[in-house]
């Protein structure tokens, strides 16, 4: 296994995607030419060309369209969104369309299609730009969503997810494309869709966290151990939508307590989801009610120091915990 | 407009055969419509039905110039593009009544009716939504080399909508075999195309991306037959998009919701646009030609009637979908 | 009091409102000329004329984007969406821009804006017409998001969010505008936003629902009463943010079983968010889980019967309250 | 393009006092963006930094032509525009800075500046989505009936987006007081402007609406404000929006996170159009009209210094935002 990062492995995976299936492509802004705005796409343009890495004009309404259209006759489009906030520019095409024809048309026509790119939380990019976009797709009848965390995830969830086919809304991290770890080079490499994984062992308490929150409910997992004993568990669902209902029970079953961590603002969330959901299935098994926590209930600031306040600290982690363990 | 009527006219030369076939495709869905309209009284079907009476030429005219394993794609009007485009009134008319054996199992109704036996690709209700799906459906075509060609049928009211703009730029930009057809009947619901657009020449905007634009006469099947046929072999052969504005007129309200579809406009106005019916005028045009006679005419009527009410009494003999359907589709 | 219909609440609240202040318009599709698409402004053009009923093209994303640069500079803009399904088109305005210009302009310019119109199921429209929008509006910091039930509450809450500096997603109903009911004449009467009601009183369960739902769950309400004497209280939030907290536990408080009933596909919605605050707010005074009913997990189908199935049904109201006091 | 240039400079005519104003203003953007480039380098400025550096005769020669009760709005490159509307570069690098004291309280940074004191109306991140915003602002001074007007602000990069096509609509067909100007650095990040539009001309694109639409050198600030003065005594006088394409270039990288800039264009490329430095060719211009000696310059250049640095040490010393801030302000 090579130890590459997570941009290297959505790399990996677009490139051995495209190699086995002629009908995959490419397309987005800045995807040929300029190497993807995150270099995401590096090098694929020179291995194969532009009918396959299309750069295309500032119209997210216009080429999401494109990709459901050339996904309606039988390709297989990959659309990248430069960051997932320019999707809301195309909501209507995934929402109203890119999730409906499979059911309007009666089973006629399914659109297996990827939409990928950046979300979340980054450097200082203010309210416009650091939004986490996943709730509203999650809301969604008809649409699969995908938040990997861990470059093994990376590749192998993209890899499964070009290989569905459904619309799979991936959303990135541009926090994380710089992380690194072991991945699996075999091509035949996959993580399926809709399985979760118990990314940390633990007894005491279940701390379902993914992408960026992920790493920092370990940071808080590892002190809670050092510093009061407490042993947590670390769910990663990795696929939001379809949810893995039973990894999550299983893991609620064992510790008993849960902490949802979110980075979005939480209010009517996939945080919400997971909490009402274990606590619907699993209300004998809970000795303290689901705790979430989540973004500040604002959108995101530009300064630096209100900016770290807004996302959710290892330290408020680190609280929730202990205040678990206490009831 | 009259006079672009009479000039393509005059241009249009047919084959009795081939006009035959024409004036009973539209007779096809005037009949077929007007029978809807009948069943929505009835409240066999639900829901928006927006009729395509008047606009006949338009859907007829276009798809004569097509091969069958071209595209098409329309909007929420699109009971006439399915028909033209050689979908089965039986399984239509079940869509309408939201039974098992509707073209979309009787899951999307009247604005959503799909075939892929026929390569329609629906029956879409956001307006303006689809056009990029079928710009993308060019891209496809491109992608894969094919000699396709794709006819995206929208009204007039898609027109001030961004996504006309994001299509026309992005298959002008790449060179798609899309054939964009504007339907101006000249109201989006209530709204006078001159309360709509700063410029209501819609084939005009075509020249601000270098592209082919052509207006014609909308009531005329053969002008519309001819213009869409330029289009296409321009399509098929150099891979270039045309932008055609077919100058019609919704004779109906916009739905069985607006039967009077008289605030907006004056019943002077509907009468004299009538006069102008796509049906009159071209077997009006065959029977001068000596291709229609009285005989040949109660034939033709009698074979749409008789496929008209099969459509309804097989429509009615479907079962409802099972409720299983409910959830089955959601996920390929 | 007078007895109007929901439609012509609100259309009071819109004359009222534009009678009191110079600065309050309607700009939307088919408002002026047709008298809007379910006639909810008949006879507003003829009274204000066209400088404040304004007739616009087909761009959701540029006469939405007109309210919002108009409320910049001082006016109060109501916008009309012919239906909610068509917000999917202008949610970049509306999430990117409206709900974000007063935070990132650190307070500068407030955005006095009501965002209105139909949501929700209707009568056979399908899949892209039928879509249950709130809890994508609800999610966002800096929107507040108003769904009222009755023909009361549509006047009282439409002319409070005329009144207010923030912008309002206030959400009617298709399946509503005709029912009647005692409405106030008082051109002062308003109904503060935030506040929820306790539309029934009752001992054994508490039933969180709004819009057409309520009406549902007064008559299941009804049946359970006479068939098992279960006594239930339902409370309408009204506003779905903010959200009536206090309203909301004291009902739970006083039941200890909680019934939230949704339209929506539910998968991280609006009871989602309801389900889980309760529970983590009043744990210990639950004696059974909070139960959640949503629509069935799918786009909305045309066929009758299936719509029918699609959303919750009194019945299957009836059943989760029989179960929740089974518990 | 350099025709036009020289062509617009025959014909810019202009008093010595007003020619050193402009000279200076453009100057003082520059400086402050260089300063900027240096403090992001040092780490004091954080996210995305887009510089001006190659367009000032673009902000300056436009805002010239307006009143001061006049609004602007404009993108994510805006430094630029909201100090040639007459901002504090105080402020504005303390906005840079994420402090107290910047025009947004530090919660909007380089993308979001605002400023309600002199009408500056942002400062937006989504291409093309502040197009709609301008086009209200013109509906409320239109429905004030005030005789005021606003410069929309815009890259190529929005002319594909649909909503450039609405915005252009809607001021069209309801007359609207809006001066749209798109600066055409012929990049949209790495592409080019003939990869993006089927149709390269911006200007152009006015002519599907039937609105006046106008291409100046925007490398020289006369012919700026001479374009921009037309246009905007049409929007005060009637109402009517017009459309101008200032052509000039981005001397810089996209921001500063495109250092090179090279991967989608030539060094030889960037080098001839420094050639046409606005500032360079503006300043020769006032020297050989007699408006500009050397110890003029120095003594301008001095002042542009001691802003700048001022500018600074303001920032620096400013306090962050507290805490508080964080939830403040979401709603009024
Ligand atoms: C995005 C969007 N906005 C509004 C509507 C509501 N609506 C349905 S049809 C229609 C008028 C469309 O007119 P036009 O495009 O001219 O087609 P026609 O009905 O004349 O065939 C409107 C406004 C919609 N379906 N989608
Ligand atoms: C809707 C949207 N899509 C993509 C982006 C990412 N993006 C930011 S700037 C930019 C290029 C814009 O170029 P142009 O409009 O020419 O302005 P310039 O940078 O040249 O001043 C892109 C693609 C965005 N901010 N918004
Ligand atoms: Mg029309
Ligand atoms: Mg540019």
């Amino acid at each position: 296994m090579a130890v590459i990062t997570y941009r290297e492995a959505l790399n990996h995976a677009l490139r051995e995607e495209m190699e086995r299936d002629d009908r995959v492509f490419l397309v987005g802004e800045e995807v040929g030419v300029y190497g993807g705005a995150y270099k995401v796409s590096q090098g694929l343009l020179e291995k194969f060309g532009e009918r396959r890495v299309i750069d295309t004009p500032i119209c997210e309404s216009g080429f999401t369209g494109v990709g459901i259209g050339a996904a309606m006759v039988g390709l297989r489009p990959i659309v990248e969104m430069m960051t997932f906030n320019f999707a809301l520019v195309a909501l209507d095409q995934i929402v109203n369309h890119a999730a409906k024809i499979l059911y309007m048309s009666g089973g006629q026509f399914p659109i297996p299609l990827v939409i990928r790119g950046p979300g979340g939380p980054a450097h200082q990019l203010a309210a416009q730009h650091s939004q986490s976009m996943e709730s509203y797709f999650c809301h969604v009848p008809g649409l699969k969503v995908v938040r990997p965390t861990t470059p093994r995830d990376a590749k192998g969830l993209l890899k499964s997810s070009i290989r569905d086919d459904n619309p799979v809304i991936f959303i990135e991290s541009e926090t994380l494309y710089g992380v690194k770890g072991e991945v699996p080079e075999d091509a035949d490499f996959l993580i399926p869709l809709g399985v979760a994984e118990v990314k940390r062992e633990g007894r005491d308490v279940t701390a379902i966290a993914y992408s960026g929150m992920y790493y920092r409910a370990l940071e808080a997992a590892e002190e809670v151990e050092k510093s009061d004993g407490i042993s947590v568990e670390i769910v990663d669902p990795r696929t939001l939508r379809p949810m893995d209902t039973e990894t999550i029970l299983a893991s609620v079953r064992k510790t008993h307590r849960v902490l949802v961590a979110e980075s979005g603002a939480g209010f009517a969330g996939m945080g919400s989801e997971i909490a009402s959901f274990i606590t619907e299935s699993a209300f004998d098994d809970l000795d303290a009610p689901v705790a979430r926590i989540f973004g500040a209930n604002a959108p995101m600031p530009y300064a630096r120091n209100l900016e770290r306040l807004k996302t959710p600290s290892k330290e408020r982690i680190v609280d929730a915990i202990r205040k678990l363990c206490a009831v | 407009m009259a006079t672009r009527g009479s000039a393509a006219a005059a241009k249009g030369r047919v084959e009795p055969a081939v006009g035959l076939a024409l004036l009973e495709q539209m007779q096809l869905i005037r009949r077929f419509e007007e029978k809807a309209a009948e069943m929505y009284a009835l409240g066999k079907i639900g829901g928006f039905l927006h009729l395509y009476i008047g606009q006949e030429a338009v859907a007829v005219g276009a798809m004569a110039a097509l091969r069958s394993d071209d595209y098409a794609i329309a909007g929420y009007r699109e009971h006439g593009h399915i028909l033209a485009k050689g979908g089965d009134p039986r399984r239509v008319m079940a869509e309408l009544f939201g039974r098992r054996d509707g073209v979309s199992k009787g899951k999307g109704g009247s604005m959503h009716m799909f075939d892929r036996s026929i390569n329609f690709l629906g029956g879409h209700a956001i307006v303006g939504g689809y056009l990029p799906i079928a710009t993308g459906v060019g891209v496809a075509i491109r992608y894969e080399d094919r000699d396709r060609v794709i006819l995206c049928f929208f009204g007039d009211g898609s027109v001030p909508q961004g996504e006309f703009h994001e299509s026309m730029n992005l298959a002008a930009l790449w060179k798609l075999p899309v054939v964009f057809i504007c339907e101006n009947n000249r109201y989006a619901m209530g709204t006078a195309i001159q309360r709509a657009l700063a410029q209501t020449d819609v084939s005009k905007y075509a020249d601000a991306y270098g592209m082919p634009g052509e207006a014609c006469d909308g009531m005329d099947v053969l002008a519309v037959r001819e213009s869409v046929g330029r289009a296409v072999a321009r399509a098929r052969d150099s891979k270039a998009p045309t932008l055609i504005e077919a100058r019609t007129y919704r004779f109906r309200g916009h739905s069985m919701r607006d039967p009077a579809a008289a605030v907006y406009r004056t019943k002077d106005e509907v009468e004299e646009e009538k006069q102008r019916d796509p049906i009159v005028s071209f077997r009006e045009r065959l029977r001068q030609a000596g291709a229609l006679d009285e005989a040949a005419w109660s034939a033709l009527a009698e074979r749409v009637e008789a496929r008209v009410n099969d459509a309804v009494a097989f429509a009615d003999a479907s079962p409802e979908p099972p409720a299983e359907w409910l959830t089955a589709d959601v996920y390929a």
